[in-house]
């Protein structure tokens, strides 16, 4: 049923269906509850650092298989980087989907959301795993103070 | 049969150009009527100038089409007098006026009953009137089919409720509300009651004064109009006696360092340049919707709906929102939406859109809606004059292909 | 040669349509350049969808154009990013969102700055606000000619100013504010800038870093774009710190019965559908002007008002209001009003419409200043790109049959 | 210099001019101070009533030349009427503007106003000493109260 420009690659179904690391952490150092406004889809991201890396890594994450499949790839796959290094890939998936750059070279397995360059309103949807491991490794050091307003519709910034 | 689907289609620009396209998504935002743009073009070529300023020619005839698009809202609801007609940016910028006119006449310990079946845009304004001023917000329950449950109504309501703010039709299960029953329990108490007729305005023209209600509010980008526009229809009484919401130009009587005095209604609310041309464009949409033969439409909208809802029922597991039957538009309106299990209605839509059908998933700006029925996001189909069978025909295999190429 | 005022002219199509017409009334609204009117229609016939909220190709269409059009508008106010861009439905609407979401941050005692030059638009918002929360509001005076009055301003300001409301040029005399003044005084005290800019973007580009304002106000009607549609620019910090004004779908985290929670600017600011289409066409209105020699055209505005206040010079009596030379630009705009003995402004501008001159006559919603300046009404020529010295010349013509006919 | 069609007959000028009834009383029952909210145009009148009739009228007028000749017209001719009167020919008056009517009979003069028909905008010119005079006669008689929303604009309702 996949024809070859289709967003629905196996690979993007084959990931999401095996959700890398989905559950949670007993001794979770870091947390974030991300969520879309747009669809209500959420990610928990629960990570345990040692010495700055992720020494595991845990999510529960309800959403589209974008989404999940972004998830389940960052559960298979997150363990022993730092935050840098986590931000690093997030901005090269972020140029990627932009069409301003190819897969990054150290995780090729995200080449499978290439499919996605063309629909711009679902990039949230794959890089919400992301923004929420990125906020979790934040939440583990807290000294890392995060002062600039994020991006768009993204985060919560008042309680009304 | 100057009615039929496609010589409505016809007549409307984006959907002409498209013959592949199956727009089902009219509940977020109808397709505009080539009248409508004719009208603003017109408008901004033949007689662009400021309004309630000027004297030349140019701004008199400007004035003169404005103040007629006023008139074309007021027939179009059947409202007392073209003074009673606000424009508004839109729907949602009307109900922020209530909220903020009428609502700084509210006190702490006053009461406004909203339904958890709201559009965020009459949930939240209220909500933030709550935390402004201390008023208890109560939402009106919804029954397993989504309607509003109104068994506990006047229980509801106590003795301090000021206002009841629902909304005339659901943009997510197209349930219709029961306005007699609430309007009827609202007077018992000497509440005023608001309706937000976004979802109702596209399926014909409304009548106000039968419905006996105090307050009405839509966007024109929903009943084939311009965007950037919407109109507030209040009672000349209740009008008279709200104090204004924004400051400006154009809305006051008299203005010193000191002090100022307001313009009477509907200018008090109107501060700043309107959205002139979008007015005007409006009363076109609203003009041609009132040529139409609107209960030859409702019994297609209604068969489509029919149609759709026995299609889906097809698919297995699949669970429709709402009332499960259109009951001949007596239950709800031709807006559809279901919730397929394992699949997301974001991936729906986007196999979907790969054959030309586009509809919207997610929540649908009513999240305490999507909670109480015990949903997150939900895939929507919403069905305008210019739907045809075809476009539920093509739906339905969408969906199929859907289900196979997601699975 | 491309930016003779005949060839600018012929791109506006009202303008091309009638050749007789002097228009005069910019001020109040501009006329609309093709481009913008173009992408209004081209929007609506050919990605009509609502933004932020569907997948399908038509709605991404629109989100992609729709914050296109945000990057075209910090390119013209040189903003620090497009997210610093709040699209509103008009000027008075943007001033009216600072008025509440940074007028709630307020305390009893805090001062707000605004002054006796400003449109109504800028005054009744913190008359307003003052009247809800107990800030202290000071209009900074203005001179003779119609300047502001700097003279005192730290005083003024005393030490708990937290905001300074100022106009950035008069809509009735033209006169620009001395903006650097005022933002090193804020400074000091830790208050913030916001510039009215309705009147200063038809005359060009803005640069609001090289201001250091904080917040910046203008419409799209007044610079050649379609009604509808308005800007407030905020810097990205001051954005950040301010709760939402309107209630609505679009501008929501999360929403549950009992709280709410707001996304980020500046789709906290934009409740509800916004003005799509026009803020396309306004964004086409913008990158045209950003293709223009603003050098040139200043100069010729320049001329222009000069040939005027020398031709009004030669009136007996006449009273110009404002600075009394443009001074290149430096003192004035190219708003000229005037004031002849015993002339009412509407009798003069309805002999002048007979001739084919529109100008308006009247307060101009600015009933401080016409106060502060000793007139009530007064008669006003606004001048833009399309201007040519033939209008001025039927000007002046004009005011000398008005005299001679209404004597 | 008057062509036939042009607002600006004779008949205006003159009636502007001769400002009849300008002043004050001093014996005034009623008394209403309207004004254009567009121009700031302003008009004060003022009635002393004998047996619900005007016995005395005096307005102080700051306006164009419509609203001085309707001004004038009315320091000319209303004494004697009782408010219903005045309504009766506000109301003729009002519809010859818009176009429904011929000048009232009673009040041949109101025929120099036919050329404003052309121009909505200046209806409210003419209309102002006449809504002004309504007022004051409602102020003279306190009984009558005034609850309907008068027509757009022409009245404060609220202070800021
Ligand atoms: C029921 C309902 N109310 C209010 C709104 C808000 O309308 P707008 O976004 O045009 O202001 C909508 C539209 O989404 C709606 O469906
Ligand atoms: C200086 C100034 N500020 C604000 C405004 C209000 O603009 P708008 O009516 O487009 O909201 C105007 C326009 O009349 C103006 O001239």
């Amino acid at each position: 049923m996949n024809s070859g420009d289709s967003l629905y690659q196996d690979a993007i179904k084959q990931f999401a269906q095996a959700a890398h690391g989905h559950g949670t952490l007993e001794n979770a150092t870091g947390e974030a509850k991300l969520n879309n406004p747009l669809c209500g889809d959420r990610v928990r991201m629960q990570v345990a650092l040692d010495a700055g890396r992720i020494a595991a890594i845990a999510h529960e994450t309800k959403g589209c298989l974008l989404c999940r499949a972004a998830a389940s790839l960052l559960g298979a796959r997150a363990a022993g980087m730092d935050s840098a290094a986590v931000e690093a890939v997030s901005d090269e998936l972020d140029a990627m989907l932009k069409g301003a750059a190819p897969a990054p070279a150290a995780w090729p397995e995200l080449a499978m959301f290439v499919p996605a360059r063309a629909h711009a309103s679902r990039h949230r949807c794959v890089l919400l795993p992301f923004r929420a491991l990125i906020d979790a490794l934040k939440a583990a050091s807290p000294e890392v103070r995060r002062d600039a307003p994020r991006g768009a519709g993204d985060t919560a910034n008042t309680t009304g | 049969m100057s009615d039929t689907a496609a010589n409505l289609r016809a007549q409307f620009p984006l959907l002409a150009a498209a013959p592949e396209l199956h727009y089902l998504d009219s509940a977020a935002t109808a397709q505009i009527h080539r009248a409508a743009l004719d009208a603003v073009v017109s408008h901004e070529t033949t007689r662009r100038a400021n309004v309630m300023r000027g004297t030349y020619r140019l701004a008199e005839a400007a004035d003169l089409a404005y103040e007629q698009a006023r008139q074309s809202a007021a027939r179009f609801l059947n409202a007392g007098s073209a003074g009673e007609i606000v424009f508004t940016p839109g729907a949602t910028a009307s109900l922020n006026l209530v909220a903020h006119a009428f609502g700084s006449t509210l006190k702490a310990g006053d009461r406004v009953l909203v339904s958890v079946a709201e559009h965020h845009s009459n949930f939240v304004p209220w909500q933030m009137l709550r935390d402004r001023c201390g008023i208890e917000l109560a939402p009106i329950p919804v029954g397993a089919d989504g309607r509003l449950d109104l068994t506990r109504l006047s229980e509801l309501m106590g003795d301090r409720c000021r206002l009841v703010a629902v909304t005339q039709c659901s943009n997510v299960t197209g349930a219709w509300t029961d306005v007699a029953t609430i309007v009827a329990a609202a007077r018992k108490v000497g509440a005023k009651v608001l309706l937000d007729g976004a979802q109702a305005v596209q399926h014909g023209p409304q009548d106000v004064r039968a419905m006996d209600i105090d307050f009405y509010a839509f966007s024109g980008h929903k009943c084939f109009g311009p965007g950037g526009v919407g109109v507030l229809w209040g009672r000349a009484e209740a009008l008279a006696r709200m104090p204004p919401f924004l400051g400006g130009g154009g809305m006051i009587a008299e203005v010193t360092p000191e002090a100022s005095t307001w313009a009477a209604p509907p200018q008090r609310f109107e501060a700043g340049t309107p959205p002139i041309a979008q007015a005007i464009g409006l009363a076109a949409a609203l003009d041609w919707m009132m040529t139409l033969d609107w209960t030859a439409i409702r019994e297609r909208e209604d068969a489509l709906c029919q149609q759709l809802i026995e299609g889906l029922a097809r698919i297995p597991g699949l669970r429709l929102l709402g009332p499960q039957h259109a009951h001949h538009c007596e239950a709800r309106a031709p807006i559809v939406s279901f919730d397929i299990p394992d699949l997301h209605p974001h991936d729906i839509c986007q196999v979907l859109d790969a054959q030309n059908l586009a509809l919207r998933g997610g929540h649908h700006c009513a999240q305490p809606l999507l909670a109480a029925l015990g949903a997150e996001a939900c895939t929507r189909a919403s069905i305008a004059l210019y739907n045809g069978e075809a476009d539920i025909e093509a739906l339905l295999a969408g969906l199929d292909r859907a289900r196979r190429e997601l699975a």
